[in-house]
């Protein structure tokens, strides 16, 4: 993404307006652009969401299979995440195999899932040792208007907040919901020299000197971090950046849970 | 014929009152809708919701064509990704290209080739991109069906819209548009795409067990079939501009302007190139 | 294979001549090239041919080796099919993973030997569900002078013929030949501007619109049909192209059968 | 919460004393020793000893950035290749980055993108290596802390070091610097790098489970180290550099003279850029 | 020696009237029969079938050499791609190149650059494609003989052909040219290509075990039989240029002339560079 | 390696002092450089030696772990030897999957071990045709001054001859020693014009013609060989090579074979 080339001109006129509290689109500072989630988009999946956060737009897909659990967790299911930056999405993206890009953030999304034990993947064991669920979150971007972390991760939450178990196909009782008992919300901000802005629409992420996603839980306790980009962070602004996240993570947590 | 000896071939695919088992007549189309303009990055983008297919295309182009060798010094390359989402089949299906996408994506990019102005952008790619979120038999053609829609709203130019529907035969009996039950059951499956202006046929393929008969009798429902969807791919397109002017006016004035746009509005469709009864 | 640069002034020629029923090797619109098979060329395959179609040179092996079956056909053989277009057969091959037209050519030639159930494929089964015979056909181009299509389907075909499936080395009972039902004919129809003419060579293929290949059985059935390059037909040119390659087929057919 | 179900989890990482399973305190740092100019080829080098971690960083450039359209004409890139050998590990580890080692590759670059002078070197780039050749965990902290020291011995200009520790959370007790055992058992890591003269934060990562208290106590604990490891990092590059004139003295005169050396002794570490406090 | 216990070495490969089980004298090589010219489209192509062997041979080039970044500005690549056909071993071989491939295209490739007038055409590639399409053990040798015929067809100037041929040990006695069986259960192996008309070894591999003396003997049978083989390749030559133009008078004349002839006929050797004795 | 640009001046400077019998670095042309070996240097591996040949520096890893043997010796452990020229040692060296020189490094290395039989392998079979020890030789090579071939063989058979086979942790009994039994040596010489030298160090090799490895075992049999590098040897400098490294590996092996 820092490929592209973004006039200064551009970056001193958003760095203007951010220094007055102000954002090109209409935002606040601390505000997210609307999210809109349509849960089980897509049939063929134990769940699913299309996540829209503005333009942004992601769809993420669950599917169940029964496989062997790790040797070193025999009670516990397997959780794989995965992202395709398809080219269909964005001028920048390219086919092939997923780029460090998409490494990272297949893996900041499974952590916030993960850490927080969304779900709890020991009801997940069929048999200890042998047959756990193995959970594939395959997120899909469709439309790719900055801040992919978020809307990946909301798409995901939704997703599996959606999923049915197709145990009854499996010979292994009736379906049942996908045990999920915590509720993690991802936020991320963005810093253009010394202001702070969440949830970066592309325009404002290409000209970002750092970044950072912070998850936390319905407690307001961090349950990961990722800080990115070339540019630095004080440690005053981190603690105002965890602060901010816990306070739109509480705005947003509503519209991932109802389903 | 060892059909019989298929189990799989037991399954009976058309009811007693000569229906197929979704209660269509063998020459019914399954619903289809589609949309324009769909996807705000790409340069054209459409959407087709075809039965249970779920397919989004986007197409981005004329661009300088990427590794410069494979650059063609007299016209545009047209090159298509055909792409199933892990979640869009019952078994999840591993990330990135199997030998199925790729091939389709060959006769998907031969298919547009034909119809695109290809001289008048040489060096260029016009990269077409179909996305499968969830399938149900017939994705190729329901890929191409949008891709052309994609084509028209990224303007590239072109001598006709493409559109395509498939025909096979399900217990004997030659049926139009089979659903992946009657795919997977069925006894012969032949996929067309046809310049519907002109009537040429840009992809054709066949797998299965066709008599002569049975083959001409398939290709007269595709061929119907393939008008019925132009008519549906113009409409989409009519709808998109139409609603173009009144969508910006509902909008909200952006606050602080920004000193320069960065998406201009996709250009109109060239009309010229569709001739008198262009969309 | 389109990459190379063909000057107009040859195109012309061909089709000049084309368009008075002639051909730069003095062929009939129609006429294919000689065919020659030669059966069991390599020892260490469970079958071979070496097919030259013209100059067109390319060699099948057959390799059977027991696996498990499919899962939704639990009672059936498997059949893989791939094609090398290694280096040694053309300039314009190159080594590496199979490009598309690879790709294209082995799904093509598997089709028309898989839909026209030339072998039957559940007398390859030997425990439902658990053990199969798998049916490995691989096809190595050795020397290419056009119309791949068919000269790897001839070879293919004929190959599959002079196969004796090993049971004995796997304690299976006696040694059989392949349980093959049909004989299935591919003829693929070239076509420059109006012209149409059946198995194209090197220098025909390099320079024609349209490419379509047809695959019928000894009731003149239709099988399997591709159509490729960036051209068009019309409906009454494919009509007259199955034709032709029904005509074209049963003469090609016994020396494929012959073994 | 669940953690109680996790047969893992009942494993005692702190003693009835309050010290760790390897008798340090809470806020005690494993070992550390670094070690300057350790390779011969590589324009600057350093190794690394911390606690069963031993690694190797290496750095080569400023040179030209390959392939050529990755340049960037305005600044030289830094890129970090992190890398396990497959022995460092219990389980052997196929040969070959896995999405771990990406991820960490990148947030490596990333760091020290903060603090080189890239707009001195356009088109060119600053390549960093990290070999894993015995892993204890807080791989990567070491990692980073070597190749600060391997940049510097190289004689990148930057704007200064960049020094590199983890905390963690362990039987519910916020600790520095945790160890494989405590990582894998414990309930929350976090590593962090920052610039030490300016305290930037250049990386920052958590998994794991912490209230915003035990964050602060983490980043305190972690800030604290970072300073002590700036310390070593810059004792190694003075024993590097205070030797050298010795060390050649004590080798014999090279019999027949070459033509031409073909190593030549790395320059001095770039004093301005440091500052007033540089080495 | 452990060689006892081994189950494999307990077979016996020399019978007891001295002769090896497929009836062969210790010094006698298998049957060769090498043809020249034998593809239409390669520069140069030879087929040679070797006991069980049935390897072909082509060559391209000089040619320019791609991708770019690996031209030599001074002089010609010579590139060989050594290749298994899948079905030409007992146990079907996946396509594509495995380690042992890639280690053999990696000495024939310098066995051939000894020979090839390189610095004639620099920026170019030569390159060797080696196709074995039944093994029977000895296919390097096989493949670099008849490749070496190949070269000449193609009409690449080199110093002299190369020949090659393997020795090895089986149950203690040193054989030439061993087979599959013997391969597998013998005790060494030891492949060897010179230029026969200055005896130079351009390639030499051995692994078993083979005492001073014994690798002695092994070299002299290897050494005698490349100087049998190189008969066969220039025969191959000579036939394959004498009987071109009875070849050409006994064609048809084609019936309507092409403007221009796609495939020249290759130039004839280059008699200078073989000196005297040259074919 | 070969892609390097060496001056023709320094080319004619080696060659002159070589054919005095002098060389760069003050050795003669029989004297390999200092060998020092540090084993054990990995805890995390079961055996390991990292190995010094003057600045060429690389460190091997032996891991242990139980799978399947091969069919066709159903009564031996498995042997698998990976070299990883990573681009830290080498400004050369580039990062991806293994180049034909790091495979061709990796097979003349193991051939040196396997062919000498310097492990018993049928001790590594722990239940026929079922279960064997997997023993896997990993080389990183660290500094690259020249004669990786050596030097990674020092490094692995030290490795080797410091490893304890980890039975206990798998239920199998007592950890026991790697039953090696033999202590193969191979010994590299390369050559400029008609000169030969042992141990080529960087600035040597790059220059030099043609490149021989010979590897001998306690009776100066040999074991196995691999000539590299565009140039060629006469027969009679291939027997000066073999007697030159049977007498330079009998000064090396007490070094290996010390534990």
């Amino acid at each position: 993404m820092s490929e592209e080339i973004v006039s200064d001109l551009m970056r001193a006129h958003v760095y203007r307006l951010a220094s007055t509290g102000q954002r090109v689109d209409g935002r606040a500072l601390d505000e997210p652009r609307k999210l809109s989630l349509e849960r089980t988009y897509v049939k063929t999946a134990e769940g699913s969401a299309r996540a829209k956060l503005g333009n942004t737009d992601v769809l993420v897909g669950i599917k169940m299979s029964v496989g062997e659990p790790y040797p070193d967790t025999p009670n516990t299911g397997v959780l794989s995440t995965s992202v395709e930056m398809v080219p269909l999405a964005s001028p920048t993206f390219e086919a092939g195999p997923p780029r460090p890009d998409a490494i990272e953030l297949a893996r900041v999304v499974d952590r916030g899932i993960r850490e927080s034990k969304m779900v709890n993947m020991e009801k997940l064991c069929i048999t200890p040792k042998e047959k756990v669920w193995i959970m594939f979150i395959d997120i899909h971007v469709l439309d790719y208007d900055g801040n992919l972390f978020d809307a990946c991760s909301y798409g995901a939450t939704a997703a599996l907040g959606s999923t049915v178990v197709p145990a009854k196909g499996q010979g292994l009782g009736d379906d049942f919901p996908l045990p999920v008992e915590h509720w993690p919300v991802s936020v991320t901000t963005a810093k253009i020299k010394d202001v702070l802005f969440v949830d970066p629409a592309l325009d404002e992420e290409r000209m970002s000197d750092a970044r950072i996603t912070v998850t936390t839980d319905e407690n307001g306790d961090i349950r990961a971090m990722q800080k990115g980009l070339s540019g630095s962070f004080t440690y005053d602004e981190v603690k105002r950046i965890i602060e901010t996240a816990q306070r739109v993570g509480r705005g947003i947590r509503p519209l991932l849970r109802s389903s | 014929m060892e059909d019989i000896e298929h189990i799989e071939k037991q399954m009976k695919l058309i009811r007693a009152d000569g229906r197929r088992l979704d209660g269509r007549k063998p020459d019914e189309l399954r619903p289809v809708r589609i949309e324009a303009g769909v996807l705000r990055r790409a340069d054209g983008s459409a959407y087709i919701e075809w039965g249970g297919n779920k397919v989004l295309a986007a197409v981005y182009g004329p661009r300088e064509a990427h590794p410069r060798h494979l650059q063609d010094p007299a016209r545009a390359l047209v090159q298509c990704r055909y792409n199933m989402a892990p979640f869009s089949v019952s078994d999840r299906k591993r990330p990135g290209p199997d030998r199925r996408s790729v091939e389709i994506s060959k006769v998907i990019s031969e298919a547009f080739s034909a119809v695109v102005f290809r001289e008048q952008f040489p060096r260029t790619s016009v990269d077409i991109f179909i996305e499968v979120l969830q399938a149900d038999a017939g994705t190729r053609c329901a890929g191409l069906t949008a891709a052309s829609v994609a084509l028209a709203d990224a303007g590239v130019p072109m001598r006709d819209l493409v559109a395509s529907c498939a025909s096979g035969k399900i217990d004997g009996v030659v049926c139009l548009d089979l659903n992946k039950e009657e795919d997977n059951f069925g006894d012969a499956d032949c996929p067309l795409a046809i310049v519907p202006r002109t009537g040429e046929i840009v992809l054709l393929q066949m797998d299965g067990h066709l008599t002569l008969d049975e083959f001409e009798k398939a290709m007269e429902l595709s061929i119907g079939a393939t008008h019925r969807l132009y008519e549906m791919q113009r409409d989409a397109l009519r709808r998109r501009y139409s609603t173009t002017l009144e969508d910006i006016l509902k909008e909200p004035p952006p606050l602080p302007a920004p000193p320069a746009p960065e998406f201009e509005p996709p250009p109109p469709p060239p009309e010229d190139d569709f001739g008198p009864e262009g969309i």
